[in-house]
């Protein structure tokens, strides 16, 4: 597919907005004018940080079939687009993530053992166990704390991406949403803004076909794409290949370059399948059809760039195995110590003092009162 | 009657009201195919068809905005928010157009909505799946605010709720759907299976809104709670053998202020309890009217046991809760004071 | 400009985003595909409705300035496409207006002297006294209850659709926003929800270029126009010539027949402009630039119809004068009439104890206590 | 010194505060070009350029969503939402986000933002333009709750709300920005300038967020109020001529408990005014604050007065509004109870 100039406008963009950007051909090879300018490490990297992503993932759930943590979300599936576009981004800039986007932190190289005490909850949880597992927030690495209301950081990321004109700073925002949260009415608070104000952001809305219980289709109504939401307010907006790393990246980088030369938003809507539960809170045999999984036609973005390195003969069997075994490695030494700190299971957590803290930048006399309370 | 766990008391009283009268529809995230996140509404769509039980896309204001609308035509929706703490959202729908329409139009259009929401914490749920705001809608004119207990209260509030010529907000503890929860964490959970309350009448009975049930007759104090806290109220009061009158409030608005005054009177003495953060919770009007109403019989003043002024937190759950060493507590300070 | 047939396909209606639907011409001649099939009686009607709303307005402003009311919204410049919209739909169908659209009431021959009754805020108010003036309510007249706070009837307006389609009924809902208020959160819930259902619902926006101070631009972001937010959403859009009595009947003719046929939503861009003051609060002269109105390059709704009616030899000087006069007269006899109830400024209003009624369908204990406590 | 309204003292500490700071920047609807529909923010564009001083689409949820992103990367949004009654919208983005942003982050992020509202009736506005929904605010731990009397105050709580390291939600009573409105409607208005209050002082200065001002001392009892009730309490003190001490809270949230204590614990009796809907209002928070904290000095019920249970009415606005009869007839109660 055709990749347009920066600053192509809009009408021509808008064309896109039915296609679907890919890289990776069924046979692993990197076609078309959209093949980013990776070197093979770089892409090792990527896979690398989808691996671990997945280890992490795997390694939680078991923790929750542990009985060691009392939720979890993962990304099984959707990993190739917070990986790659944490790495097309630069630091400074910053992300509004949903709790779907672990992938931007491991590529970020955020320490595993700070995500694994927040999902614990336990002493040495930087959140200080405020806030449900998966809901980080991590400043230093380009990570807006994540709320647990939907679509609320959607217009944030535009005020943020606003700040940063204002101040004639070039980092950019980029915000996160799924697909079923797009219905929400912040979406459309932020589209408005960005388009006014032609703000620096990527807005990306991540279409994993489900919102829970409840297909794609509901939240979109009658129109063919989400993209098209974009083209509502002249947003350009390209519809892309989730599980293909490369076109992630190289979409997010054509985005992010856009906002970066003031040419304003862009809207991404990420092709993707959520392979497993909404959450460890859900069961989706009672809604989902047997074999959606086998029967997607966009194939496992980490098998993908595999195939891809293999092809490029930059990787084989045998180093795969050895980085998974290293990955998986880590993912247990981090998950020991983690849970060496305790968990909201076992009760060793932050003292109930903590609480009070954080609810204003001082603590005022009505707190101060009530901790004395919970001290008693 | 039927044992019956809250969840299946409300799915029943969806099931009567659907039955009686084919105006009355349901729907919201996740409701239709799935029968909700807490399984409220299981079994209605395949019943009643996806014209009468549906899913919704997710906007909270779309929700409660469609139903305003449906409810001028002349149906009565009766919708779900997924949890409490997404009604914000739709909290310009329901304060200004379904509390407002029939006042401002001088009835000439009326919003008889239900807009249920499962609400307050005990489940681990982090500060955006355990809040309880229903002091939210007290404050609001025109709103019909209720807070369930248990399955039977649930069931005949529910079909009334549903009936009301005018919108009612709906709050269901879901900690307590599926059992009395004592306050105690660490014990097993009691199901309703085994409580008086969950034995549930079957066919179809409504309980009148603005009628508190007195849940324990006592002498020596009146604790006004309502939801969970009612039966945290009855352990503590159980655990330290004190003769407490728990009165479990159902309405928070319309009041029923005849049941409260009446008990305080009596005992003198008034304890209040609720989860929701302290400041401007619904036990400050509950405080206030009891002072209005009873200055000169109170011999102790009235003492609130609420959720701390902080958003609910995750891991310190159980420090946040007021479980019953901290009502507990707070009844012998009201006795010996 | 090409009529499409009632089921045309969205990607070609789509097209018609950017262009503008019109049927009178410069001469007063209706030309094109447009063309409604009106009597000559029929677009008499119109003119007069139309001069009615502007003869009610004029004197409703004297009243303000007179002191005999708190308050006044005219619609000067506007008055084709409530007027027209009204006789295209049918009784029983609902309309969920703004502040803006008193044609649709005129039209509709609710009775003026109520109008006035309820901007007085008189003891005659049929919405005794709650509502500031303009804010009217009339279910007999298909006039659902106007909000003070913008945008939250367009998503009603579709849930009423909704339940009309859900039972069978072939009653029709018609949605009205401004083009300011478009940015609005509950914007975006109306059109998911209308999408998504294919609700037999009008979707109109009426954009007069102003919102108070802010000119459209802000609203709208970079897009080209209003409509595009339709396409968004494969919400089928057209632009019409709001100034144009014959191009707004036949839009709307043409929307409600698709809604009815349950082809689904439709949205109408109506260009004209807001000429007067925002509100009698406002004063543009501190931000609008001189002559604007002048400048429009569309002519006045009222003299367009009348010039047509006079180029069909329908009409001349002096049955107009006639009119005009017929029209002053019965305003200004319901204004000595709703004069004679009399006023929120001169303290004849409905009785304090009224105040209580309507909160709830049966006054409750503690309303009851208060209503007691003012009569003391 | 320089006489000011209400409104030029709010556009001065805009500029002050603009020009100490210039991560402070102003949006909002109206707010730009045209100075804000209440001419708050007049000439700020001018001066500040419209980088820092702008004009927002209609969208009260994309203001405030914005402004915490702005303020996450650093700035300091103060924005205007162009009546309280138009809040709503908002709502989610200032309780759930704003609010909780520096708890939920463990202060890795922060919303130091203000959120300026027009409130309360007296212009004849109707519901929607009368509103005070101050105790929506009240009960959300996070937020800092502000409502100013008179241009003294406001200059002084604009700038401390500016520089707070928090979201402050900042309530104007728009029947005060002209003048010091004694409740009697039908007499002339006294400007500002003829009222102390009014003389405001050049330059840089903050009042501390949290400090309560006792407006008139006495010692017969305590008149617990805020914005516009101020002076109809104080007109209603003299027309009686009762010993009243009225306190303008100034701050709502935190309270200033001691000088409320204080002050009850000398004269033994209460009342609360405000002019929000009566029930859950922040009348009952004050009712039973003071009730908790002074139960033994109290000679008397607590008695509230505020707005009735029901939305604002257009032509019913003057028996709605406590004004000083109601007020005054209430002190008397209080006293001879
Ligand atoms: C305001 C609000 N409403 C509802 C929810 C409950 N909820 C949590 S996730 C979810 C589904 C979101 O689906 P989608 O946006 O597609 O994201 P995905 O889970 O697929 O990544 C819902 C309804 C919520 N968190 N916030
Ligand atoms: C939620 C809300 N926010 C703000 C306002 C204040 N307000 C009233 S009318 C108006 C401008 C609306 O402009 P537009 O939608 O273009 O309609 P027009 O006045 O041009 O007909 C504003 C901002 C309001 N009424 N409700
Ligand atoms: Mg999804
Ligand atoms: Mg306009």
């Amino acid at each position: 597919m055709k990749k347009p100039a920066l600053d192509e406008k809009v009408e021509r963009v808008a064309l896109m907005r039915k296609q679907l950007v890919r890289v990776l051909d069924d046979d692993g090879s990197a076609v078309g004018e959209w093949v980013p300018d990776l070197s093979a490490d770089a892409k090792i990297a990527g896979l690398r940080d989808m691996m671990t992503v997945r280890s992490f993932d795997a390694r939680m759930l078991r923790a929750h079939r542990q009985g060691k943590i009392s939720f979890y979300m993962q990304a099984l599936g959707e990993e190739a687009i917070a990986c790659a576009q944490q790495r097309a981004l630069r630091p400074g800039d910053m992300h509004f993530p949903t709790y779907r986007q672990q992938g931007l932190l491991i590529a970020a190289g955020y320490p595993i053992v700070q995500m694994m005490n927040q999902i614990l909850s336990n002493e040495q949880d930087p959140l200080k166990g405020r806030q449900l597992p998966v809901l980080y927030s991590a400043k230093s690495h380009g990570f807006f704390s994540i709320s647990g209301n939907l679509a609320t950081q959607y217009p944030q990321a535009v005020g943020w991406a606003m700040a940063s004109a204002m101040r004639g700073d070039t980092a950019i925002a980029s915000a996160w949403i799924g697909e079923g949260a797009s219905a929400e009415n912040d979406f459309h608070a932020a589209l408005v803004m960005a388009s006014t104000y032609q703000a620096p952001v990527i807005l990306n809305i991540v279409n994993n076909h489900w919102a829970i219980s409840t297909p794609e289709d509901f939240a979109r109504g009658a129109s063919a794409t989400f993209a098209d939401r974009g083209y509502g307010f002249s947003i350009p907006a390209i519809r892309v290949d989730g599980n293909d790393y490369l076109a992630a990246y190289a979409a997010s980088q054509w985005a992010a370059e856009r906002a970066r030369s003031n040419l304003g938003p862009t809207l991404i809507e990420w092709i993707t399948l959520r392979r497993g539960a909404h959450s460890t809170s859900d069961d989706p045999s009672v809604y989902r059809p047997e074999h959606e999984s086998e029967q997607f036609p966009l194939a496992d973005p980490v098998e993908r760039l595999r195939q891809h390195l293999v092809a490029l003969g930059e990787w084989d069997d045998d180093r795969h195995r050895d980085l998974q075994h290293e990955i998986d490695t880590e993912i247990e030494s981090a998950f020991a110590e983690a849970d060496s700190h305790g968990s909201v299971k076992s009760g060793v957590v932050p003292s109930p003092a903590t609480m009070f803290d954080d609810v204003y930048a001082e603590l005022p006399r009505h707190l101060r009162e009530q901790r004395d309370q919970v001290g008693e | 009657m039927t044992a019956m766990t809250m969840v299946e008391a409300i799915r029943d009283a969806h099931m009567i009201a659907m039955e009686r009268d084919d105006r009355v529809v349901v729907f919201g995230e996740d409701v239709g195919f799935f029968g909700g996140v807490f399984r409220c509404t299981q079994g209605l769509q395949e019943r009643f068809g996806d014209h009468r039980c549906f899913d919704a896309p997710i906007n909270e204001s779309a929700i409660v905005g469609a139903a305003i609308g449906m409810a001028a035509y002349g149906l009565r929706p009766c919708v779900e928010m997924q949890f409490a703490d997404y009604m914000y959202p739709a909290y310009d729908q329901i304060v200004s157009e379904a509390a407002r329409l029939r006042h401002r139009s001088a009835g000439d259009f009326s919003a008889p909505i239900v807009v249920r929401m499962p609400s307050g914490g005990g489940i681990f749920g982090g500060q955006t799946h355990s809040q309880s705001p229903e002091a939210l809608f007290t404050h609001v004119a025109g709103l019909t605010t209720v807070v369930v207990s248990n399955p039977y209260d649930a069931k005949g509030l529910l079909i009334a709720a549903i009936e009301d010529e005018d919108p009612v907000v709906f709050l269901e503890p879901k900690r307590v759907y599926n059992g009395p929860f004592d306050g105690h964490h660490d014990r097993p959970v009691v199901p309703w299976s085994k409580h008086p309350l969950g034995e549930v009448p079957d066919g179809y009975y409504a309980i009148p809104l603005g009628e508190a049930r007195v849940h324990r007759t006592g002498s020596d104090l009146t604790v006004l709670t309502y939801g969970t806290l009612v039966h945290v109220a009855e352990t503590a009061a159980n655990e330290r053998d004190i003769d407490a009158e728990i009165i479990d409030l159902r309405t928070l608005v319309p009041l029923d202020v005849d049941t409260i005054v009446e008990s305080v009177v009596k005992t003198g003495r008034c304890l209040v309890l609720h989860e929701a953060t302290v400041t401007s919770g619904f036990g400050a009007e509950l405080s206030a009217t009891v002072q209005e109403r009873c200055f000169y019989h109170l011999e102790a003043p009235i003492v609130r046991v609420a959720g701390w002024d902080t958003p609910y937190p995750h891991a310190l759950e159980w420090s946040y809760f007021p479980g019953p060493e901290r009502v507990g507590r707070a009844m012998q300070e009201v006795l010996a004071a």
